[in-house]
């Protein structure tokens, strides 16, 4: 469904992306793993338009779609949950998930039904439907940023970090959620850090390390592989962490 | 100053020097020297700009009012109290620094477009004074009769005298802003305008700064006004307005911001064109300094000094 | 004149403070609405205000057209100066640092003064009132017909945007892109029409406000920059991006300087609205009426 | 390493139930620790687990919403960034923040500023005094580079430099103002190996200079080899403290890290 191949990033002065390539099949579900700064956030913005790669192809269902705008891409089925959550903090979070449905805005009655599926999906949402999506608590964030990716109605969705910055049992909650996603056959490309909660619920999983992917393999085997604490923990961590 | 601003420096300043004994001679440009003296007058408030926008990233569309801050209290006190010319410039400078650092302490606290809008309406607020207060100033029809300088007892009445006064100022000013961005306090600047929070954690007092640089910023923009008063011995409220900020701006954006070279070039620049050249259109200058401007803006955002391949760039990299 | 007593005089200066006023307020909103999108001072707005003024004179006195369609033909060819100006300078300037961005803006404000001055000359120019009779003398207090009218305008305006901001898809979206641009664009909102959109209104709303000053006040050239420093004090007042705030602070604004070219000194009576301005910014930049909360969750 | 970090010593940094707040994120939820004078100090924990906060606001770059910070028994919450540092509190930045169009020497001697005195009228009028102190931080800045190892880079623009050195200039840069404590911010972030292992070498030989090291940092390996203690944090609070050792065997902190086994 979607195919990277041998992708080249600069960030600024930076060699960001040094040729990854990756694919995810349809109704499959793909973490990409690695530590701070190995180039996990360019991958996402280079598949999600938001920058250009330098060298190298992205196909999404079978046509070329680097260089194409973000705006563009929504369009062509891939919704991102971005790092941060990013949602529209200074708006209700009805007007939230409008905006996410904005390329079927002309369909009113789908966007209406939607938003109640959301609405069932995540009561709390509805709850605080009128209140302003930045006096959300983090979870509460989250949940709207998966439903309002949602809302477009994606082919791929992409989870940037959606553990990030949140307590344990928010954190389980939102790894629940993403199951339940994959469960109803969408596909999925989760990027994490928290290696081990995301290498359980995936299909494959690929390793990313200053730039380079290191490692790809099936959710179980890597998960029980020692180069992928080693990646994400650094050199001799096993050591450490079995001690 | 690095040995290549040195050679700069000296060749510019044997071209001064030459340069009335060129044109003098000819009769068709012979008041090229007069231009020059206000090209000088100029360059200084320039040279302020280009330390407080150039160097410190602080926007400020006030310029043209502490120009004229210094040139009111020259003429008032001169004209009005009989005071000395020499001892009303420095008066008009402290007024000057009083006055920026008052407004300066709140309003660069501000950044980007909020910081132009309070200088900006600041200096419309100095402009409404100066045309309002006619008891003091004359009002919208402005001063005349404002004594001229005099050096060591003697009367400067030739344009020469007054052209050698004024670039010799100039260079005294341009080494003082060179020797300030050859040390800490211009590392200070520097850092100031490209990583503000990093230079603040690193210990430099950014509010401080800013501040400092401001005041000095109108402190040479009233010297320059105090010299243009006693130059023209007249004064008029118009020659104070946003329109006036804005060309001294345009000046160092010609030349260049990030270059106190850039601003002396632009400055001359755009004195000539200014004086010489857009006459022709009459009313309609405005329009074609509006042109300039929006040009320099979108493709030369870093003025003529740019297109000159600085050697030691291309060496480094 | 005798009949003038005090209380008159006070409710005189009160209504023409706030007819001005809402004129501020009308330009702060223009503000608000660039502002909101790209975070962008148009230092151009007030020129909008002056080309409505102008052209609404053109269309009556030129074209000979009816006051009611000058005034729409007025503001739909500003909203066009607008949306020129967004296409063929703001979006060239995308990568263009700050003070850039000041001068362009600068640079189209002289341009358009500019060209005002060639079209017109340096005269102030009157149109007639959107309906003629005399005054209504309200407690011994004259009020013009076109008074009436000026808020009408402005309530108008300000309840189709909120109409528009508050429920159209494109309104929302505009909101969108100026919280979050790069969201705004993942879920698929073309932000760089929104920019250009939000010219378009902001111009066309200076000028609406310059067709129903001109027939109170004149218009001329140069009156654009006065008009747009006092219409941002308004918006400053009554905190960035505020509708509500800017219509309340551009009253506020209009009845200081009333009170004060009454009772004080005519003269100074411009600089009022600076001081006004200046305070706010020192030392409440986020407005009388923007929440600190919500300017927190702006940055954050 | 073991006695110093058992040394009942008077912490040089000391945090009481530090709190931050923005909007409806709580990021810092009352944390308090003491930092030992003299060691490397590590702060761990997840991806917004509120890390960054927290070195924001012991530089003074964010002000607690509640809470007190104490620096040498001095409280400093809310106290402006440059007081900070003049007090000797430096720090890198987790998005290298240099003066990239200024050059590295530039960069390292912008790092002497609160040691150094000469004002607008000293510099404008190249006063002796303000000579001889220009040749002195001339002096020391390269003192800093060759301590770090950037001699060679002196002149390049700071801009230029590949990110892996970007990184060590930042911390000549905060060593130039003679900090007592030093704030690290994943100075390992986007390095490769081999940086990695000088990176941790650096910071050794800055701690035998006798300035205390806190450094935020996601390498586990760098983190286990050269701190003395380690601080978790999770979800803004305070999850777990102790030596690299005893850190490794915490349940709470394996689960933080791996999500539960």
């Amino acid at each position: 469904m979607l195919k990277v191949k041998s992708v080249h990033t600069y960030y600024g002065s930076i060699h960001a992306l040094k040729g990854v390539s990756l694919h995810v099949r349809p109704a499959e579900m793909v973490a990409l793993i690695g530590a701070n700064g190995a180039g996990k956030s360019t991958l996402v913005n280079t598949i999600c338009g938001l920058m250009k790669p330098n060298k190298g192809i992205i196909e999404f269902q079978g046509e070329s779609i680097q260089g194409i705008g973000p705006e563009e891409i929504v369009r062509r089925g891939i919704a991102l949950v971005p790092e941060g959550r990013q949602i529209f903090s200074t708006m209700t979070v009805e007007a939230n998930l409008e905006m996410g449905a904005f390329i079927h805005r002309r369909n009113g009655r789908q966007v209406e039904s939607d938003m109640e599926r959301m609405y069932e999906r995540f009561p709390i949402l509805r709850e605080r439907s009128q209140q302003l999506a930045g006096t959300l608590s983090g979870g509460e964030q989250q949940m709207l940023a998966i439903s309002r990716a949602l809302m477009s109605r994606p082919q791929l969705i992409v989870l940037d970090e959606p553990s990030m910055g949140l307590a344990p049992l928010v954190v389980k909650e939102i790894f629940r959620i993403v199951q339940e996603l994959r469960r109803e056959g969408r596909t999925i490309l989760l990027i994490e850090q928290n290696a081990r909660a995301a290498l359980q619920i995936a299909d494959r999983g690929y390793v990313l390390e200053t730039g380079k992917l290191v490692l790809q393999g099936d959710g179980a085997t890597l998960l029980n592989h020692r180069e992928v604490q080693r990646a994400y923990l650094g050199k001799g961590a096993r050591q450490i962490w079995d001690a | 100053m690095t040995p290549r601003d040195w050679r700069i420096f000296v060749i510019t300043a044997l071209f001064i020097g030459f340069f009335p004994w060129v044109v003098q001679p000819v009769k068709a440009i012979s008041h090229y020297v007069d231009v020059m003296v206000f090209a000088g007058i100029f360059t200084i408030v320039c040279l302020g700009i280009s330390l407080l926008m150039g160097y410190a990233g602080q926007i400020s569309m006030a310029q043209a009012a502490f120009f004229g801050i210094g040139a009111y209290t020259s003429g008032i006190l001169t004209a009005r109290f009989g005071l000395n010319p020499w001892a009303a410039m420095p008066a008009g400078a402290l007024l000057a620094a009083l006055v920026a650092w008052v407004v300066g302490i709140p309003a660069l606290r501000l950044k980007g477009h909020y910081l132009a809008m309070a200088t900006l309406g600041f200096g419309v607020i100095v402009h409404i004074v100066l045309s309002e207060e006619v008891a003091w100033t004359g009002g919208p029809s402005g001063m005349v009769d404002i004594p001229g300088l005099q050096v060591v007892g003697l009367k400067l009445k030739s344009e020469l005298g007054w052209y050698y006064l004024v670039w010799t100022v100039v260079f005294l000013v341009l080494l003082f802003c060179f020797h300030i961005l050859h040390s800490r306090v211009g590392r200070a600047l520097r850092a100031i305008h490209e990583e503000e929070s990093a230079a603040e954690a690193m210990g430099v007092p950014t509010a401080r700064y800013k501040v400092q640089v401001f005041v000095l910023s109108a402190v040479l923009a009233s010297l320059a006004g105090s010299f243009y008063t006693h130059y023209v011995t007249c004064l008029n409220p118009s020659s104070f307005n946003l329109m006036w900020s804005i060309r001294f701006i345009l000046m160092v954006m010609v030349g260049g911001m990030q270059s106190l070279w850039g601003a002396l070039l632009g400055t001359v620049l755009m004195t000539f064109v200014g004086n010489e050249w857009l006459h022709v259109f009459a009313d309609f200058e405005v329009l074609v300094y509006g042109a300039i401007l929006l040009l320099v803006a979108l493709f030369l955002p870093k003025g003529l000094v740019s297109l000159v391949p600085r050697r030691a760039a291309a060496r480094s990299i | 004149m005798d009949s003038f007593t005090f209380g008159a005089a006070l409710l005189q200066y009160t209504i023409s403070g706030l007819t001005i006023g809402v004129i501020y307020a009308l330009v702060a909103i223009g503000y608000n609405i660039i502002y909101n999108v790209t975070e962008i001072i148009n230092f151009a707005q007030g020129e909008f205000v002056m080309l409505g003024g102008l052209f609404a004179v053109f269309f009556t006195q030129t074209i000979q057209l009816p006051v009611s369609a000058a005034f729409f033909a007025a503001v739909i060819v500003t909203g066009c100066v607008g949306f020129a100006m967004e296409r063929l300078v703001i979006r060239r300037a995308r990568s263009s640092t700050v003070l850039s961005l000041i001068i362009i803006t600068i640079a189209v404000s002289i341009l358009l003064k500019g060209s005002a001055m060639f079209w017109w000359g340096k005269n102030p120019y009157s149109l007639p009132a959107f309906s003629s009779g005399r005054p209504f003398i309200i407690a011994g207090a004259a009020v013009q017909r076109q008074a009436i009218w000026i808020f009408a305008v402005s309530a108008l305006v300000v309840i189709c945007l909120t109409f528009f901001f508050r429920r159209s898809a494109y309104g929302k979206a505009m909101l969108a892109s100026a919280d979050n641009p790069s969201a705004a664009r993942m879920v698929g909102i073309p932000v760089r029409q929104m920019i250009l959109l939000s010219f378009t209104l902001s111009a066309a709303i200076g000028a609406a406000a310059g067709v129903s000053i001109t027939p109170i006040s004149l218009m001329e050239y140069d009156r654009g920059a006065l008009l747009g420093l006092k219409g941002f004090g308004a918006a400053v007042l009554g905190g960035l991006g505020q509708f509500f705030g800017a219509l309340v602070a551009g009253m506020v604004l209009g009845l200081a300087e009333s009170f004060c070219a009454g009772y004080l000194s005519s003269g100074y009576k411009d600089a009022v609205a600076l001081v006004l301005l200046l305070l706010a910014l020192f030392f409440k930049p986020e407005g009388l009426f923007g929440s600190r909360e919500a300017a927190k969750l702006k940055k954050f | 390493m073991e006695e110093i970090s058992k040394s009942p010593a008077v912490p040089i940094l000391e945090l009481r139930e530090v709190q931050m707040q923005f909007g409806g994120v709580t990021a810092l939820r009352g944390i308090s620790y003491g930092i030992p004078s003299g060691i490397i100090q590590a702060v761990i924990g997840p991806n917004g687990a509120g890390k960054t906060t927290l070195f924001h606001c012991v530089s003074g770059l964010l002000s607690p919403t509640s809470g007190e910070i104490l620096f040498r028994g001095r409280p400093i919450g809310g106290l402006l960034p440059h007081r900070i540092a003049e007090l000797g509190i430096s720090r890198t930045f987790q998005h290298v923040a240099l003066f990239k169009s200024m050059t590295v020497f530039e960069n390292v001697m912008l790092g002497r500023h609160p040691r150094t005195r000469s004002g607008f009228w000293a510099t404008g009028l190249r006063f002796p005094s303000m000579r001889r102190e220009e040749r002195r931080i001339a002096q020391e800045a390269m003192y800093y580079l060759d301590f770090v190892g950037l001699a060679d880079e002196a002149e390049l623009p700071a801009g230029a430099l590949p990110l892996g050195k970007q990184k060590i200039l930042e911390i000549a840069r905060a060593l130039a103002t003679e900090p007592s404590l030093v704030l690290l911010d994943e100075p390992a972030g986007g390095l490769n190996m081999r940086e990695t292992e000088e990176l941790g070498d650096l910071i050794r030989r800055i701690s035998e200079t006798g300035t205390t090291v806190a450094l935020v940092e996601h390498d586990m390996n760098l983190v286990m080899e050269i701190s003395h203690r380690v601080l978790v944090i999770h979800y803004g609070e305070h999850l777990a403290t102790g030596t690299p050792d005893e850190i490794k065997d915490h349940p709470a902190v394996i689960e933080a890290y791996l999500g539960e086994g």
